[in-house]
């Protein structure tokens, strides 16, 4: 494992040039902030819904090149899609993060470049902050909820 | 012999040696066994070629440890057929029992609340539910022991009967009689009787000598130790349904089991990292895991079939020597490998002593179940143990050194 | 540098890999520091020669490892200066912390009284007091920590003027900004605002890489682990006062720590056996006599003085670098051997992984000291810590992995 | 060491055919009952006190053949001594008992014996338990009390 294999390009490019990166969003349905209790790293997230859709997700937050540049590459894959489908998405990053083969690597966009990142154990769940934010974040709203905080380990 | 115990004979350095010129006899297995050099390397590999801390880093060597580490866990699981997240590693089994007590008991029981145990626990099993008993004043039943060295399952129905008993502990296999309890049994009499009724069993003398599959068992905790199971001191583990776990608060805190910590008060880290309070037992782990590894690869149903037939051997040869009875079920196949006995006129200390000079080694004194000696109406006894690496050629040296003390000591 | 650092450096055989095809440079020793051959030597002696239980055995083998077992007990009380029966073996200095939150912290306050502590704690020295004041509703009052890395004691002296402060919990070294606490003094401060005021030191960081001498520092009790002073994993101790271990009842309860057990209850054991419930970490034990001998052998001034030189180098080196800030103190005479660090603009977890790149191991996380991270204003900090086996060669890779570090990470 | 260090003729004399060994003493003053976590045994012993001296002392229980033989040991040597003599003897058997020289080898009488036991740190406990129950049973006497019951570790 060296560290290219963590770094890739596009992830990097992800990293110093954020897409979707914003401290607040208009007509903000749900927001969630989400920790990670390993480095302290910590995420908010905001999502708008239209027609059961993603229709508005931004991110803002602390943290390493890897959680920052998935957040971004997530926001990209995910925003447009149904609430339904972006979840089927994140369960699929999820999957991959441990180990198995994306099923939808077409739709993941960037993310597939994070492949890589299963072999670092403990940057999974860097890689993980932001599709896992995304996640409550939907799963927030189909209960009704607005605001939800979690520390989580996954 | 079902497998080839000269071979596995090797493995085991200090069985090689000798005390008072004569060669050892080692018959304490249930006390703590031998370590066989693979378990050995598996540490001396961690300490040479990954020393470093786990979980937190982010480089090479410290997920070498992690992997090392949460690998034993997943053969620890598989061993036991239970889920991963179901294994809390503790120092020994011991910590197993009072993690349970801690962390269940002490904060579900009150006191009109009644627990079940028996006559035949160790100490630990028991302990930490008396001392739990002082600070909650619930009420204790013992499931009395029978003649035969069985428990009275008929009285312990009896105990459940009111439905009362939310908490029963019971041990999978006696370290003084060799009784195997009928767990999976008593666990559903429990629940019948009260279907909220939580079962823990403290399986530190069954895992190292038979196979045990804890969910098929039906019980809820179940306790282990690594030293008695071929592995390293310094580790055991609660084993326990990982529904019942997610319930429960932690008892030892500090690093790495928390998920926050402000002035204001800590949550708490998903299970199994929320009983594992600290830097774990990284060396032992790798050594229990390759304990595993080695008891595995020899197959539990090998070793319990080997035991059975040495257990045999030995209770025949002890009842021939005059003076002695066993305690404890007479049918091997009823039994685990620790045979406790009593040779009459003599002190077990004194049994102890001239054994030794033998150069067997056999465990004499109260064997931390001390409501079973009162019932035992002794204040200790001899104990000789066997496990995978003993033989028929272990037996002589025992008689030989029982006669001696016989006539020795004989007033 | 004040001792041959080369010749000890081959004591430590992990030192001599390479990863990623670089020389392993190991800067993670206040994780865990790595065991050098005669400790592995002695646990391994052990298991090779004297494998068995210790306490109860009448034979030559358990006499032999109850030596080994109380003999690191003597080695240990020694090296800090206190009395054999006021040490107590653990698993890890995270339950030494545990203990006194059970056995004396949980059975002496109630919710009119007070606990000072500090801000600078690791979580073993905080979460268990923060846990217990869930059930019993003390207050906690905390030091802050001053922009230079020290306590701020006048505000300690004002925490304590009421005399109401019964329980002080303070670390001696901190892992986090390596500065030394003057618990001495703190001890004094708090005695003399309350003189029934207990004080428990976390001296997990210190014993490792200072002399120390407990009952001249004047505290009750004083806790350490093991990994951290060359010795294994899974086996630490709490250094206490006999006479107030004496009153206090028993936390973890099972086998060898009582007295007797009826089915009306337990009695336990003279101290320091009370504490110590189950087979104990009797290979660890052996390990950690050995490692004391090791420490004694080189003597902790020496140790001290070494890393003395190494963090005035490291010091230098990391504040030359455009963008590094160095947390804590800036005298080496202040502080121990870890440097908390950060790099403009560049994530710890993206050091981290760099430096890994460049063989060098460093922490970088939040250190299991969350609240100081929030006083700090970051959520994680990189982390070199040096100890007796580096050398002044460790400093350039390290700075070479900032350096790229800055240039791959930069915005 | 060897079987032999231990059970010295003396030593198995006295356990064979002990001295003293009764289940009551008429005229008691004091009654003590001492026990020994490690191996269970328990002991009684009675002393009967005259002129501030050991006057009758007794013991009964059950025990490993050291602990009999030296309790057997201890009642001669111990009685017609005064109770202040008699504790240091017993203070003297102690520090052998842990590896020092007696400094009353002749007042020990078939008590040295027992210095070979020593070397068995598991069975000090036993050559202990009469002696450190004697001592006890004076002591009990001295503050006024008639009964002691004790477990102890030395
Ligand atoms: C200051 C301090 N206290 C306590 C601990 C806990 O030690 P252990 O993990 O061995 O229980 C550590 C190390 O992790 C530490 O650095
Ligand atoms: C039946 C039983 N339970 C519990 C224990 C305690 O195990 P440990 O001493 O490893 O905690 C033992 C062994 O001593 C045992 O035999």
């Amino acid at each position: 494992m060296s560290l290219d294999d963590l770094y890739q390009e596009i992830i990097l490019d992800h990293y110093r040039s954020p897409k979707n990166r914003a401290p607040s969003l208009e007509g903000e349905d749900v927001h969630v902030h989400h920790s990670n209790p390993l480095c302290g790293d910590e995420m908010d997230l905001r999502l708008r819904v239209a027609d059961n859709a993603v229709d508005g997700l931004v991110f803002d937050g602390e943290g390493c090149s890897i959680s920052q540049a998935s957040a971004s590459a997530m926001t990209v894959a995910v925003i447009g899609r149904t609430l339904d489908d972006a979840l089927d998405l994140a369960e699929d990053f999820r999957r991959m993060m441990h180990g198995e083969e994306s099923k939808r690597p077409d739709d993941l966009l960037d993310g597939v470049a994070f492949e890589g990142v299963a072999k670092f154990p403990v940057r999974v769940k860097c890689a993980l902050l932001g599709w896992m934010a995304a996640k409550d974040a939907i799963e927030t709203y189909l209960t009704g909820e607005r605001d939800h905080e979690v520390t989580h380990d996954e | 012999m079902s497998f080839d115990v000269q071979t596995r004979k090797k493995d085991f350095p200090t069985l090689s040696r000798e005390v008072h010129g004569r060669r050892l006899v080692y018959l304490d297995s249930a006390a703590t066994s031998q370590t066989p050099l693979p378990v050995l390397d598996a540490m001396d590999g961690y300490y040479r070629t990954c020393r470093s801390n786990v979980h937190r880093g982010v480089y090479q060597l410290a997920e070498e440890a992690t992997d090392l580490y949460e690998g034993a866990r997943r053969k620890l699981a598989a061993l036991v057929g239970a889920p991963e997240h179901g294994v809390v590693f503790t120092k020994n089994a011991t910590e197993a029992c009072n993690l349970v007590a801690y962390s269940w008991v002490r904060r579900n029981l009150g006191p009109d609340d009644v627990v079940l145990t028996t006559h035949m626990e160790h100490h630990a099993n028991i302990v930490p539910l008396l001392h739990a008993r002082e600070d909650l004043g619930f009420e204790i039943r013992w499931i009395p022991v029978r003649e035969d060295g069985q428990l009275d399952l008929e009285e312990a129905a009896r105990l459940l009967d009111d439905g009362r008993v939310r908490f029963v502990a019971v041990g999978h296999v006696s370290n003084v009689l060799g009784t195997i309890n009928d767990v999976a049994g008593i666990a559903a009499m429990a629940r019948e009787a009260n279907p909220d009724c939580i079962v823990h069993v403290d399986g530190t003398q069954a895992v190292p000598q038979m196979p045990v599959d804890v969910p098929a068992l039906g019980v809820d905790f179940y306790a282990l130790t690594g030293h008695k199971m071929c592995g390293p001191t310094g580790i055991g583990a609660l084993v326990a349904r990982p529904e019942l776990l997610e319930q429960m608060p932690p008892f030892l805190t500090g690093g790495e089991m928390i998920l926050d910590v402000t002035t204001e008060g800590a949550t708490w880290a998903p299970i199994p990292g929320r009983f594992e309070a600290g830097t774990p037992m990284i060396a032992e782990a790798a050594g229990l895991g390759a304990a595993v590894d080695y008891l595995t690869e020899i197959g539990l149903d090998e070793v319990r079939a080997h035991e059975q037939q040495l257990v045999a051997a030995f209770l025949e040869g002890l009842e021939r020597i005059e003076g002695v009875s066993v305690h404890g079920p007479r049918d091997p196949a009823l039994r685990g490998g620790a045979i406790s006995f009593k040779l009459d006129g003599v002190h077990p200390h004194d049994i102890g002593a001239m054994l030794d000079s033998y150069g067997v080694c056999v465990r004499v004194g109260h064997h931390c179940t001390k409501p079973l000696m009162r019932h035992l109406g002794v204040n200790a006894t001899a104990r000789a143990s066997v496990y995978l690496y003993n033989d028929l050629d272990d037996l002589p040296p025992l008689l030989e050194g029982l006669e001696a003390a016989a006539s020795f000591f004989a007033r």
